[in-house]
Parts: structure tokens; C-alpha cells; sequence
């Protein structure tokens, strides 16, 4: 099998170690509104695997319904993609999983998507410590229904309709922490720097990786009013850390300065470097990270960054110990049992 | 009813306490009469509960080899007090009720047309057993015994049948022995022996297993290469998840390395099940789930997906009764609309519909290669009758040399002698498109999938022509669907009838055993059992053929008989339902009474049912 | 298409960018005509999509009243860059194409048959007005200016509509009147004027509105005397709940205390969104919600609670072109099939099928009162075309004096003057029995809710006799239902027709226009419009009283036409469909021409079709 | 309207303050395995009812479907009871707390039926905060479909199957912390002291009230090896507090001492007394509660008591602002517009 590359490209253009432009990693152009945060957030994850030099192909992309669940289609044109139903792509991204451990998968969602109708599907993605990076492009409302509230706008919040939610809101990363997810992290549309090497890091991670990334919706949720407009997020963002994603490949550059960060090692042997720890939170101590994340709520920050890593939880195929081959590899001489056995089943039944 | 039991030809309910054990004693019981050639049925009727509600067992024996349920209890075996007068009153006139006699039964309680048979229990097994943790099994046994001495059963194939269940325990052995010989001791002193009716040898069930059907089609799944099932537990389904790891951790764990060729989740709920499904066939591996109605109505949204989506997918509905806290442990098969019209929009499946264990191995592994080669959910349905009770069919066999037919799917070789791709292109004009595998090839093949609003080459459009076309399209596939499905079974009458029966699934056994009965009677009845949808030819010149059609179902609305007559544009006023909707299976007295109604006079019957 | 367009009789369409506020401008258009006494019929045709995508708005304008869609554009106003192309190929041969020639076209590009009429509707905003923020806005009348002036509109009338848009803002009025002038002189200046079609005032329009069925659903709701609705976003059903909120805060709101006499819940999604409506309907409250086919297909598992627990449960249903991720912005009548049987079992609903937003209004209040009075799910059948298109009809009404039929609801007094009170125990013979609310009567009345397993009193039981006498029960209470739902209408040919068309919905309007055309044509043919599930004897009549039968509807299958045979129990062969699924409002020209294929020769066509 | 009581009372038995016995908050024979813990939550149900002296057909009783939910029939045979489906209760007593206000809602659920077919319903009920006692009969297990895990196992532990979980268990108690609850607690079914006093205080809180029980299935998991087992539970159950319930009408007795415990006030007046409150952890600190549960969790211990109350938080008819009166009381002089209503809104389409 050759890897085909189409025929012209920029000669500058830069390559990256297996060979690809970053424009190989782009989708069709997108139809969001001019200035959606979704389109930002698609932007990063085409760097980010241009960058970590994955195959395109190697990669599966689902999602559920909404603006944020239409974006795969606006990134990674040469890798498969599935547009599934309403709040259920966690569930197909687990089927596919199981089918293939060999694949690197981005599963797409919105906060409607997730934090209301996909909130069974959600707790239950992370308790099984799926292979893959869980984005949620968070915007606090509905986007593509036009602007309704979701579960994840904040109370006294309001959109472009005016009206100030109600109902005490859900704060994904917590949840994720308290149901025992190994990889959680918070980002913001608008922060590349910070965005881009976290989705590299939770690609590496073995096992599931949330990344709740705040995208503000500048039709619907943009308003003075709101917490999860461009401004607002701009000036309450408090980060854990200033993050480098530093691939199995590279060495660790001179920029992370020990004493002051701190190195976490992935298990692929790719490490990820934090530098300027927020006081008193461990990025490896789930706790710490709770505590973080409502003591800044409750001043009405928003933290961003790598909030929790345990590297070494086990993923979902070494819990149910399945054998090395992709599952959907194993020909009819891998399972089917012999003639004997069938007998001897028939025998017991005698 | 008037009683014509004889040798070979008798109904035997076991009535206990749910959760006492006793469902071992009884699966015995009707073992020894397969095992003594004699063909046997036997049916729980369970509550929804775990422990300390009634719960019946009932056997039938047919030498002729009629296996349906029957009416009519000429023996009753009473051992839970909670129901014992209701099971006195189940009691067929002249048949045989045995209690246990450990509390007597006042006279006045007693009815003069049945026949008592005392035998106090409890206290025998007390008297003859230590420890007390085993009495309660004992007691089982010792009914047994009793029964076998009342009808002829053959001790040594008990014997032999407590060797294979306890296979080098003999100490266990023994005291099982002990107890059935005391039942049978109890029976021999007390009692005249054998009863009018009762057992004889015979060469019947040779070759022949006793297997439920959910047992088969976890085997099913097993053979047929399915490597993720995802399910949520739901009775009468859960035990097809049970069947599929069990034979999993037997047959598909890699010797080497100790490691899984399988991966079983249970799912947080039905529509996480069947997402997760629809996630693996659409990665390249066989997946299925298994549930009931409920589960169904919940995956609707889904299987919708997979029909537009074009995703194969297999479903194994084992119905029950409705609704979702409606009978849980009684069987129907009212699922049958819902199954085929899953989904809001214009949707359509095929559906399967095994009528023995054997057919549920073999149709489950049909089901995985309709879903890869028409890229569509199959439904596999079955019902608490056939899933949850063992039934004599016949062993189940696979073709060494058998190749899954995985469909339409291109390698990364097919697509590097393409020119184009397209997924959704009608080369082969059968109206099935090819797909691709997630990463099968670095620059050819990779698509979008979502439900419709998309173009042959899998572009967004909102393009009503297109839509259209694709909509055409997935009926052109209907149609290739018909030359593929399991067609049609006869049991023609040689003289040629004007009446049809339609039956399929469960409503088989007494439906062939109701046509044996009207043919006795003089009247010509022509038989087809319905084994899938979409309906072929066949199906419609059967019913073209035939002056009056009975369809026989399970449900209150007689919903088989709409889809024929929906699909296949035939006149209603000639397709009569016959019907029975209250959770037990249907009986071929049943079906002949409906019948005989609509056709008094069985010669010239069919003219006049015009 | 020969264009047989003229006077009061043509077809205009705008071609905008979805997001870019041309709605307003559009709507304007269209509401000038209907003041000008005009019928008018106004159809948006939108992406799934936020903003930037094309997007269409499609005007016809008919003085014999035919309100249907037509196709063949009279005058194709293209102010997208998009899709002009693709607009200058679906305007009509001979027909008129303006655009924005800011940028003109280039000549090579251009139709011979087509008339050009090009205008700077860009280059004329920028250099009238200051503020680029309305810029844009004002582009958009200027192009309802060039229309007026073609069209012969009255200018005042369109000066009325600005003044009832903006009370009292003068200035918004002004630069509004000035966009409007500028357009009517640049075409009074450059073209000749008026065209050969345009508008002559007629009164036709006297006392009727223009209003969309979701508005109208939202309005029944509130006067119906619902207090909680519980709903998901979903297009085309947000603006149902939208509409209810908005009368609700507008029209329920105590004005002593300032607190609400409704709650309203987004849910978290449909499942919960039903749930909430059974809790609230079994708790003595009116509440409904209103969804489209993916959420019909979430809530089938509790639509099958409510139809066996018996719970009032109002659910409108904004149909929309399947499935999940399909076309959730074209309309279809594609869930007729999913709501007549929704869930799993045996199950069949009252389905309600309003044509015009008047009856949308009406008949969410019939729904109201026959889910109570039957106790049972009803499902309002409207469609995307229906609920998010201004129709014009006749103004809403509501008696004074009406009282709600709150069905069979026991008070502490009834309780206390009853002997036993059975929740299930068919008292009146109707198949309907009496409930009582929680909370009603400190020891008489209350009942234990559950799906089935129960008896007449409500106590649990599994036995099968209790369970078939339930489900003989409901189905003897769908006999009840229909006297109870709303009648067809007929439009019969006064001389007596062999043909009979049978529609329902927004296949209304073209088809009793192209029952006016056949007509013309010298073909006989009576109409049927459907209102509802379960048929009356009179729509069996309809029928068997005509050789040949048309189902027009809109979706792949012919759902209503299998509905109704399944129920009547009807010849299929008589019943032809007439189907459209592309999306679009299903035309006149489309029914015409399939029933003339059907019946080539229209005096012996009946005959021939047998 | 009259309180008609039935004919026959033993004359001794006892009579609450509006004359009812304890009988008349008794159910149908239950149907349960002997030594269900359910029964026992059951019978606190009961007492607690009785005790708090509610009109038996004032409480309405809703449940999903399982063994616990089959509970209702079993207790307060005078009210109303809506077995429903499984997982959705919360939302059909969402739908009836709607449409009265008045009535007292006790919801009972299984672990299967909240923590997985249940748990988007779960999470969405806790932030509407009802006002409603919501009570988890959570043994670990699929009870009524024989014994399969739920996603309340804890890793590791098995039952009668014998295959240990291996997905990380949901803590229900946490997650309504987490998600903003007013109300959280948990006990045991084998601890009626502690029972009773938690559902009284759950039922007198004016808002959602999530009392999480540990109520093991003898039938399947009550084995060696379950951290849901009679056993377990009772080796590792550590309270925060004696919790002691005093209603609107009685004095605090003398029996709690000041300086070792804290007395909290409910929006009626009633009280809830905690003595002896783990050391660090109070009572109206979320944030408290959750490293209290996790702490506790962390040593395989369970904690239970009341783990976190505010009382002041808005119940949903508060957020809105509905009427004084029921809303299933309105009538059509209520809820009819006007005539003139009517004909204004047609002028407005014209
Ligand atoms: C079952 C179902 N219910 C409702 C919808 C309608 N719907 C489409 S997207 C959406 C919500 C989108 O919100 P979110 O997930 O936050 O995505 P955003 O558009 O804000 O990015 C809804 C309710 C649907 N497609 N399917
Ligand atoms: C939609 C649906 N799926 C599955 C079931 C089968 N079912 C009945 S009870 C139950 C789980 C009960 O577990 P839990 O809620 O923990 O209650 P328990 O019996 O343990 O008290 C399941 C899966 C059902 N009734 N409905
Ligand atoms: S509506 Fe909001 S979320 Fe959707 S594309 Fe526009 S800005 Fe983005
Ligand atoms: S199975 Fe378990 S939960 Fe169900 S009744 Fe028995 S002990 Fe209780
Ligand atoms: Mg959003
Ligand atoms: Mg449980």
C-alpha cells in the first residue's frame, strides 16, 4: 500500500515526518457563521494531527448533531467520518473502538449534544475509558436549533433571547473528574497556543480524554450577558498551566524550565510539560483538580488548561483483554470454533 | 374438553414457588422422556419476580411428535400451596392431582372428577435428609420419582442423566438417587401404577437436542464471526448475552496468549447498545445486540439511522408481551409491526423468523451476512417461547468450508484500480453501494457518513432530486433483498387445497399440528411458514392460490396479516387472522376452533368463506 | 411547462443568503399582496444551516384562491452570488430574471428565453445610506420596491405594513419608504411596467389571516387550557413551544401577582420531554409537547406507557423529511405510519390531521379534549410546510362559552357516593373507564398506575384471561373513538364521480386544486379530506363508493394508504397512491399528472383502472 | 371532605397528630426475596410518613422499573403510585410536581434504573431541584433481571455471577453534589435510626432531596466478595453525623447537645440536628461533602448521614414563578384569554 499524495503541492509548503502537507489534513470548507468558535477548534485538531504526523486515513471522526457536530466535516477530508444521531455519539465511538484499537479517534459534541440529551451516553464514555479525545465544543446554547439555553450555560447567564437561565448548571470537566475520567482538560477557542498541544496530549493519552473547549457562538451566545462570549472567557480564563506537548520523538525542549514545571509522561513515552502550576493543584491528584475547578467557579473564573492526567489507568481493551489484532482484522479461521466442539455442544444438549 | 391422552399422548404441569430449585427437578423430568425417544415439550410460566411467587413448569408428551402447547392438564404435580386450589381447578376432569400431602387438603376442598395423589414431601425428605440446606431440592426429586413410577419412566435414564449433570460427584449422585427411589417407593406402595396414560419407548428423538432458543443464537453469533456485542439486560433477551460469553470464553479466547477474539459490553441502556453497534459494523466488525419490545422502541431513532445510513446491522428481538411494564415473562409476537416500520420516515426492514433453536443458530448467522451484503439492520425475531424454553429440534450443524458473505466492502487494492468512489453509486444497479473500512486506504475511499442529505459520492446536499434518487434507490435494494432472504416453507396437502394457513416463528408447532388435525377431519388445508420479510414471490402467489387465507399470530391486531397485505396488495377480506394474545403460546385447539368457525362445514369451506 | 401565468396568477421566488434579514423584506412582499384582497401563499425554503447558505422564498400568487405550491417561476429575484446560476436555471421559459447587477453577469452565461432585469440593489443601498449595519436591510427593499413597480402593488399598502412593523419610529419608517422608492423609480426609469402577470386588488382576502400553523398550535394550547408543556428543540417544532411561551407571558401571566399560570420545561431531551407530560397529564394537568419524527421515534417506549396506563398525552408532531440526520428543513408527511403504531406491542393512536393553521389551532384544542376524554395519546400530524409557512386562512374563533371536556374524572364527591371504585372497570360499556386525579379523597380512589399486569381494579396480576379482557377493552374504546375524533370533509362532485381522491394536510391545497382542474377537464372526482385516526364509517363509505381511489400524500411509502387499508379493510388494487418526497409541497401539476397517467381517457377512466 | 377511617384499629395502637395509624401508611404484601433490603427501606418509608403526620393521599409515589421500584406498591397503599419505565421516573415526576405543587413526592429508583438507563434523567432532575425526595434503593446490582452489575459496583467487587467489575462505579451521592443538589444524603437499609430521620428531612426540604441507600440484594449480591453486601456495609459504614429530625410543631428535644452539634433549619420551620459531624466536614459546604465522600471512598469506606444541605436554594415553581394555586386546579375562567385577546392577535396577522 503507497501512500498517494495528490498531485501539486506548494514546494514550501512544510511536510511534516510522514510526508504530509498540513493542507492534507484540512476538510471541505466549513458553513458555520463567519467567526464561530467551532471553526477555531477544527483549525487546532487539523494542526495538532498534522503536527503528531498521523496518518490522515488512521483517523475516525464522529459526532453527534449540532454546529459543533458538523465540523468534522470541515477537517481531516481524508479520514472517515460519521455524523450519527442526537447526544449519541459517544455510543458509536465505543462500537468503533471495539471494532478497531488500532485507529486514533476524535469524537465531536457540542454542550446540547453532551450535557443534555448525550448525558447518559457521556458518564458512561468515561467510565469505560475508551481510546479516544472527547471534544466538546461548548458554547452554552443550542447553536444549530437557533440559541436556546443549554445545560451548560451558567445561572443568571443569558443569550440572545434575554433570558437568564435558571437551572444550576454542568460543568463537564467536574463531572468527568467525578466519574473517574484519566484525562481532563478545559480550553478556549480562542487560545491556540494552549488548545493545540492539549489535543496533542490527549491523542497520546492511552485511554480517554476529555477536552471541554469553551467556543463562544456569535450568532446566539455572543452577548454582554453571556459567560461564554469571546470577552467573558477572555477575562475571567485562569490557566492550571502553560502546556507543551512534547511527542515521543522530540526531546524535551530547553523552554520548560525544571523547578517550575513539571513533566508528565504519557505512555507511549511522549511526555507532557506544564509550566507554572497553579498553587496548591496537582495535576495528578483528582481532588486537588475538583477543588480547583469550584473554587474557581465560585468567583466566576473559568479554568482552563490540563486539570487532571493519570496516565495509567487502563483502557478499555486491556480491561476486556482482547487479543493484539484489531477486531474487525480476525477472518472466519480466527472464530470460528471447530466442528468438534459444535458435537460436543450438541452432546450437551442430549 | 373431552380427554383423548393415552399411552404417549399427555399434558404434566409442575406447579412450584419461584426460586426453590425446582426448575433442575423438572428440566430432568422432561429430559428422560426425550432420552427415552418419546417427543416432548416443556414450557416455564414464570413471574416477574425472583423468589416466592408461583411458577409452572408444563410438559407435554406426543408420540406423534406434536410439540406445541396443549391445554388440558391430565397431571398435575402441586407443590406450592399459594396456588394449589387454582391448580386444582386447572385440573383436567378424570386427570390426576398430586399434592404435597404433608398438609393435607380438607375434603371439602376437594373436587370428585379428579383423581387425588397424596404424598407428604416435605416430611419424606425431612425424614430422609440432613441437612436442611437440600431438603427443599430433595423434595423436587422425589416428585420426580413419583412420576416416574406413575408413568412407566425409566429409572436407569434418569440415573444416567444425574451422572452427566454431576459428573464424578457421587456422593451427590447418590443422594439424588436416594430421593428419586424414595419417590418412587412413595408411588409403588401408595398407589396404582402406571397411570392410564404414561410413557412408552420409542425411536423419536434420535439425533435430536433439547435447546432453547436463545442458547442457539448466541451460538449463532459465535459461528458467524461476530466479534462486539453490546446489550442492556432485559428479560426474555439477557440470556442471548449470556450464551454469547459463555461460548466466547469457551471457544474464542486465543490459547496463546489467553486474550479475547470478542468483545461483550453491557451498555448503560438500548440506545447506547445499538449505537454501539452500528459504531462496530461501520468499523468493519460483526456486531450485534439482543433485546425485547421495549428495548426496540427505544433503539427506533437508531435502526432508522442504520437503514439511510446504510449500516449493517443485527438486532435479535426476543418479543414479549407489551407494554414496557406490561408481562415480562409471557411471550407474544407483537413486535412485528414495530420491527418492520422502526423508524419515523419512510423505513422498511428485513426481518427473520426462526421457528425452532436450530433455525435460531442458522438465522442468526443469515442475519450477519443479509446485514453486511444489503448494508441494512436485520432483525432477528424471536419471542419468550422460543428463547427461554427448550425445545426438540434438531442438532446444529456448520459448514466447515463456509465463507461469511461480507458484502460489498473494497481493500485497498479495489480502490487503487478505481477510478471513482462512490458510496453511495448503483454500479451493480441492485441498489447495494460499496463501502469502505475506516483506514483501509491512505488517499482513496474515505467518506462521510450520515443519513440521507448527501449525493451518490457522499457530498452534503440538500437537494430534493437527490434525495429522491436515494430514496429510489434503497427500494431498488428492497427489491434485491427479496431474491436473498430464507424463502418460504410449504406443507402442501396432496390433494390440493383452497385454504392457506400463513404461519411463522412459535406459531408453527401448533399450527402444523392443527393442519394435521383438519386433514384427520376431511378438510384440504395447503401450510406456508413465513421465514423473513421483505415477502418474495412465492409468498404472494400462496396466498394468490388459495381461495381463504388464515394468518396465525400472537398478537391482539393481527399485525403479520397488515404487512402481507401491505406489501403484497392482496384483498383483506380474504386473509382471516387467527389469534391469541394472552401470553401463553397458542395451541392447536386454538387454531382449529378459530378455523372451524369461519369454515363450518369443512368440504365445502373455502367457497363459502367468500 | 407552458406558462399559463397572468393577471393575479403567477409564481415570484427570492433567492437570499440565509442569515442576511431578508426574511422581513420577503414577508413584506407577500402580505402587500394579500392586503391588496390577492390570495397569496408564501413558502421559505432553508438550509440546515445558521447563515451564509442559500436560501429561497417562494411566492404565489393565485385570484381563483389556489394556495398550494405551483412550479415554474414567473420571476426569480436572485440576490445570491451562490446559487444564481442554479436560479437562472429554474426560472421559467419566458419568465423574468432580476438580480444584483453590482456584478454583472457575464453574457455568455445568460438564457436567451429568459428576460433579464438588472438592478445595483447593492451599489444603489451603499450609496443611499450612511450606516453600513442597514446597508444590507435596505438592499432588500429596495428589491420589494422594484418588485411593487413591476407588479403593480399598491405602494401605500406596503407604507401601511412599514407603519404596523415600526409604531411610532418614524425615522425606521422613512429610510425604510425611501429603499422602497428607490426601487419602485430604478424600475419605473429602466423597465417596462407593469409585467404581463401582476396584481389586481380583489377582495378575497377580507377577514382572513396570515398566520403559521406552529403559531397557531401554540395559541390552541394556550386557550385549550394547557398549563405545562415540556419540549426539546428540534426544527420544525421549536416554534410551537416558542409561540406557546410567548401567549403564555403575554395572555397568562395573574396581573395581581405577576406570577404565571403555566410551566413551561426545555427538557433535557424528547424521552424526558414526554415523561413530563404523562407526570403531569396523570396528576390532573393539561400538558402536551410538541417534537418532530426523531423525537416521535425517542418517545415510542412512553407512548405505549400512555396508551396501556391510559394517560391523556397530547404530542404534536411537526413532520419533517426523515431520518435523523436527514433533511430536517423540508417538509414530508413521512411519520403517519410511526405514529399510528408507535411503540412496541399492540398499539394504535388517535392521530389529528389539521390542513390549515385555523384547524391547527382548533384541533390542538380537540386534542386536548379527546386525550382526556379517551384517555390516550393523541398526536396532532402537522408538517414543516404547515408549521413554518404563514398560510392564509380563516381567523381564529373560540366559543365563550366552551367548556373543556375533562373526560371521566371522579371528584371527592362522586368517590364518596360510590360503591367500589374500579380505575379499570368499563362501566358506561364504552371502553373508557374513570380515573381519579392524586390527592383527591383521603381514602377512596387511589389506584396503583402501571402498563399492563393488572385487573379492572388495578391490583397486579399476570393472569392471561385479565389481560385479554384489558386489551379488548382498548380496543372497544377505539370504537368509541370514532364517533368521538373529528369528522372527513367531503367535496363532491355534483355529478356523482367514480374517482375519489382522499388527502389530508398540506396536500390539501393542491389537491383540491387539481381536483378543480380535472373538473375543468370534464373528469369526475369526489374528494375526501382526512382529519383524523380512527376512520368512520363514512371514510369506508368513501371508499367502497368509488371504483377508483387516489392517497395523496407526501412521503415514499403511501403510509396513509397503508393505514387505511390495514383499518378498512379495503382492496388494495382500487387504492392508487399519489406520492411526492422530494421535500418540496407536493404540487397540483404532480397530482394532475399521475392520477391523468393512471386514468388516460378521462370519461371511462374508473372503468379502465379496475 | 371527610377523613373517613377504616372500621376495625386495635384500640391501642397508636394515632399521629391528624389521627391516622401507622397502618394506614402500609402497602400490598410484599413480593420481594425475604431479606430484600428494599423491604426495609420500605417500612422507613412508612415510618416516616406516618411520623411526619401527611395525609396518606396527599404523597404520590413514582417509580421506574426494578425490584426497588416495584417497592411502592408495598408501602402507602392510600396513594397514588405510577410504576413508569425504567429510567424516566424523573421525569414523569417532574411532570407531576408540575402540575401541583401541593401534594408530598417521594420517588423511588434502583441503581440500574438511575445510575444507567436513568442517568441523563437523574442529572437533569437534580438541577431542576424539584421538590422532591428522591430515594436510590441501591444495591449494586440488576435485581429483578438477575444479577448483573450496575454502574454502582465498585471496581473489583462481584456478586453471584462472580466476575469482579472492572469500569469504574458511579457514586450517585457525589454526582449530586457535583451537579448542585440542596439535599444529599446517604444511608444504609439495615440502619433505621438513620434511615427515618434522613427521609423526614428530605421530605420536609423545600426542594430535591436525593437520599442514596445501600440496600443489598440477598439473592445476588450479597456474597463475600460485594462491596454492596449486608456485611460490607456494616464494617464500613462511616457517618458524619446522628442525624435527628424534629418537625415544625415539636421542640428540640434536650437530647442533642450544643457545641457538638449543628441544627439546621428548613424553609418550614422543621429542624434537622446533626450530633457528633466528622471532623472538617460541614454540612453546608458542598465542596466539603465531595473530598469527605471521595476521602472516604479512597479508604473503601462508605460515609453516610446527611452529607450536604442548603436550604435556601430555589425550588423549581420558585424559579417559575408560578402561581399560588395548583396549576391541575385552574379552570377555564383561569385559563382562557379574552375574547377581545383573540381578536387583537387575528388583527395582528392581517
Ligand atoms: C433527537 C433529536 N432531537 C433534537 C434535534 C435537534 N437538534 C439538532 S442540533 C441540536 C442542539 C445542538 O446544540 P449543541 O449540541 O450545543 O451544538 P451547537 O449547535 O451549539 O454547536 C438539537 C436540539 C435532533 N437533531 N435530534
Ligand atoms: C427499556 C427497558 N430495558 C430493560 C428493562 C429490564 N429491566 C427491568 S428492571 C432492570 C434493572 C433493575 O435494576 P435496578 O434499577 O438496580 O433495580 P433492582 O432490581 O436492583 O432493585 C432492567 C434492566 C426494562 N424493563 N425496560
Ligand atoms: S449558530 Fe453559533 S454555533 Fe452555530 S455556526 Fe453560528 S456561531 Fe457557530
Ligand atoms: S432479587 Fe435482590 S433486589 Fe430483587 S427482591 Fe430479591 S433481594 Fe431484593
Ligand atoms: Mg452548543
Ligand atoms: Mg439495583
Amino acid at each position: 500500500m503507497s501512500y498517494k499524495r495528490p498531485a501539486f503541492r506548494h514546494p514550501d509548503a512544510a511536510i511534516n515526518e510522514i510526508g504530509f502537507h498540513q493542507k492534507d489534513y484540512e476538510g471541505a470548507l466549513s458553513t458555520l457563521c463567519a467567526g464561530c468558535g467551532h471553526d477555531s477548534i477544527s483549525a487546532a485538531i487539523i494542526q495538532a494531527c498534522f503536527e503528531l504526523s498521523i496518518p490522515p486515513h488512521r483517523i475516525a471522526k464522529i459526532s453527534g448533531i449540532g454546529c459543533s457536530s458538523k465540523t468534522p466535516t470541515y477537517f481531516l477530508a481524508n479520514s472517515h467520518g460519521f455524523n450519527s444521531v442526537h447526544g449519541r455519539m459517544p455510543s458509536v465511538a465505543t462500537g468503533a473502538v471495539m471494532a478497531n484499537k488500532d485507529l486514533t479517534y476524535i469524537g465531536v459534541s457540542g454542550d446540547g449534544d453532551t450535557a443534555s440529551i448525550g448525558m447518559g451516553q457521556f458518564a458512561h464514555v468515561v467510565r469505560r475509558n475508551l481510546n479516544m479525545v472527547y471534544i466538546v465544543m461548548n458554547n452554552g446554547c443550542y447553536g444549530l436549533t437557533k440559541g436556546q439555553d443549554s445545560a451548560t450555560a451558567d445561572v443568571g447567564s443569558s443569550g440572545k433571547a434575554g433570558v437568564p437561565t435558571m437551572f444550576s448548571s454542568i460543568d463537564l470537566a467536574g463531572l468527568a473528574l467525578e466519574l473517574g475520567a484519566g484525562f481532563v482538560a478545559r480550553s478556549f477557542s480562542g487560545d491556540k497556543n494552549q488548545l493545540i498541544p492539549l489535543i496533542k496530549a490527549g491523542i497520546s493519552h492511552d485511554g480517554f480524554a476529555l477536552i471541554d473547549v469553551l467556543s463562544p457562538c456569535v450568532t446566539f451566545n455572543n452577548t454582554k450577558s453571556s459567560t461564554k462570549s469571546y470577552t467573558y472567557v477572555r477575562d475571567h480564563m485562569e490557566s492550571t498551566s502553560i502546556a507543551d506537548f512534547v511527542p515521543v520523538k522530540k526531546e524535551i525542549t530547553a523552554s520548560v524550565q525544571p523547578g517550575e514545571s513539571k513533566t508528565i509522561e504519557m505512555h507511549d513515552g511522549s511526555k507532557i510539560s506544564l509550566s507554572s502550576i497553579a498553587e496548591g493543584w496537582d495535576p495528578k491528584d483528582r481532588l486537588s483538580a475538583i477543588n480547583a475547578i469550584h473554587k474557581a467557579s465560585l468567583e466566576g473564573e473559568v479554568l482552563t488548561g490540563l486539570l487532571y492526567i493519570d496516565a495509567a489507568q487502563p483502557p478499555v481493551h486491556k480491561l476486556l483483554n482482547t487479543v493484539d489484532a484489531p477486531l474487525n482484522s480476525l477472518q472466519e479461521r480466527d472464530l470460528v470454533p471447530s466442528q468438534e466442539a459444535l458435537e460436543e455442544i450438541n452432546m450437551g444438549f442430549r | 374438553m373431552s380427554d383423548r391422552s393415552g399411552i404417549n399422548d399427555f399434558v404434566v404441569r409442575f406447579a412450584n414457588v419461584n426460586g426453590t430449585g425446582s426448575a433442575s427437578a423438572n428440566t430432568m423430568f422432561a429430559k428422560t422422556i426425550f432420552r427415552m425417544g418419546v417427543p416432548v415439550s416443556a414450557k416455564n410460566i414464570f413471574p416477574s419476580n425472583i423468589q416466592g411467587l408461583p411458577t409452572w413448569y408444563e410438559v407435554r408428551v406426543n408420540g406423534e411428535g406434536h410439540i406445541g402447547r396443549r391445554e388440558g392438564v391430565n397431571l398435575m404435580i402441586s407443590v406450592n400451596p399459594q396456588s394449589m386450589y387454582q391448580d386444582l381447578k386447572n385440573t383436567m376432569s378424570g386427570g390426576y392431582f398430586m399434592y404435597d400431602s404433608t398438609w393435607p387438603m380438607p375434603r371439602e376442598k376437594r373436587r370428585e372428577d379428579v383423581h387425588f395423589l397424596e404424598i407428604p414431601l416435605m416430611q419424606l425428605s425431612n425424614e430422609h435428609f440432613e441437612d436442611p440446606r437440600f431438603r427443599q431440592l430433595f423434595k423436587n426429586i422425589i416428585y420426580v420419582g413419583a412420576c416416574a413410577t406413575l408413568l412407566n419412566m425409566d429409572r436407569e435414564v434418569i440415573v444416567g442423566l444425574l451422572r452427566d449433570q454431576f459428573p464424578g460427584k457421587e456422593k451427590v449422585i447418590e443422594k439424588n438417587v436416594k430421593a428419586l427411589d424414595l419417590g418412587m417407593e412413595y408411588a409403588k406402595t401408595h398407589w396404582e401404577y402406571p397411570l392410564p396414560f404414561h410413557v412408552t419407548p420409542l425411536d423419536m428423538t434420535q439425533g435430536k437436542i433439547m435447546i432453547d432458543g436463545n442458547t442457539a443464537c448466541g451460538l449463532g453469533a459465535v459461528y458467524a464471526g461476530a466479534t462486539v456485542m453490546a446489550w442492556y439486560p432485559i428479560t426474555p433477551s439477557t440470556s442471548v448475552a449470556d450464551a454469547f460469553e459463555k461460548y466466547c470464553k469457551q471457544l474464542r479466547v486465543d490459547p496463546e496468549t489467553g486474550k479475547n477474539k470478542f468483545a461483550i459490553l453491557q451498555a448503560e441502556d438500548e440506545l447506547a447498545a445499538i449505537g454501539i453497534v452500528i459504531g462496530a459494523n461501520w468499523n468493519g466488525a460483526r456486531a450485534f445486540t439482543a433485546t425485547s419490545g421495549p428495548g426496540v422502541s427505544l433503539m427506533n431513532e437508531f435502526i432508522g439511522l442504520a437503514y439511510f445510513a446504510e449500516i449493517p446491522t443485527v438486532l435479535i428481538d426476543v418479543q414479549r408481551t407489551g407494554p414496557s411494564t406490561g408481562m415480562p415473562t409471557r411471550t407474544q409476537q407483537s413486535d412485528v409491526m414495530l420491527g418492520f416500520y422502526a423508524s419515523h420516515g419512510d423505513t422498511k426492514h428485513v426481518l427473520l423468523f426462526p421457528s425452532t433453536p436450530t433455525e435460531c443458530f442458522e438465522m442468526t448467522a443469515t442475519a450477519f451476512d443479509l446485514a453486511d451484503r444489503l448494508q441494512t439492520p436485520v432483525l432477528l425475531m424471536t419471542d419468550l417461547d422460543l428463547g427461554m424454553n427448550d425445545h426438540m429440534s434438531d442438532p446444529l450443524t456448520w459448514d466447515a468450508d463456509k465463507q461469511y458473505d461480507k458484502g460489498k466492502v473494497l481493500s485497498a487494492e479495489d480502490l487503487d484500480q478505481m477510478e471513482t468512489f462512490g458510496r453511495y453509486l448503483d454500479v451493480d444497479e441492485d441498489g447495494i453501494t460499496y463501502r469502505t473500512i475506516p483506514g483501509t486506504h491512505p488517499s482513496k475511499g474515505s467518506f462521510f457518513t450520515r443519513g440521507t442529505s448527501r449525493d451518490e459520492l457522499a457530498r452534503y446536499t440538500e437537494d430534493g432530486a437527490a434525495y429522491v434518487r436515494n430514496m429510489d434507490r434503497l427500494l431498488k435494494k428492497w427489491e434485491t433483498a427479496k431474491s436473498l432472504v430464507p424463502s418460504p416453507q410449504f406443507y402442501p396437502d396432496p390433494s390440493g387445497a383452497e385454504v392457506g394457513l400463513i404461519f411463522f416463528g412459535t406459531t408453527t408447532d401448533s399450527a402444523l399440528e392443527a393442519m394435521s388435525v383438519l386433514r384427520n377431519e376431511g378438510m384440504s388445508v395447503d401450510g406456508m411458514r413465513l421465514k423473513a420479510t421483505p415477502f418474495s414471490q412465492a409468498v404472494l402467489d400462496f396466498i394468490l392460490d388459495h381461495k381463504t387465507i388464515f394468518v396465525i399470530e400472537q398478537n391482539r391486531d393481527g399485525q403479520m396479516r397488515s404487512v402481507l397485505i401491505n406489501e403484497l396488495e392482496v384483498d383483506p377480506q380474504k386473509v382471516i387472522s387467527v389469534l391469541n394474545y394472552d401470553g401463553f403460546p397458542i395451541t392447536a385447539v386454538h387454531i382449529t376452533r378459530h378455523i372451524r368457525q369461519h369454515l363450518p362445514h369443512p368440504q365445502s369451506a373455502s367457497a363459502k368463506a367468500l
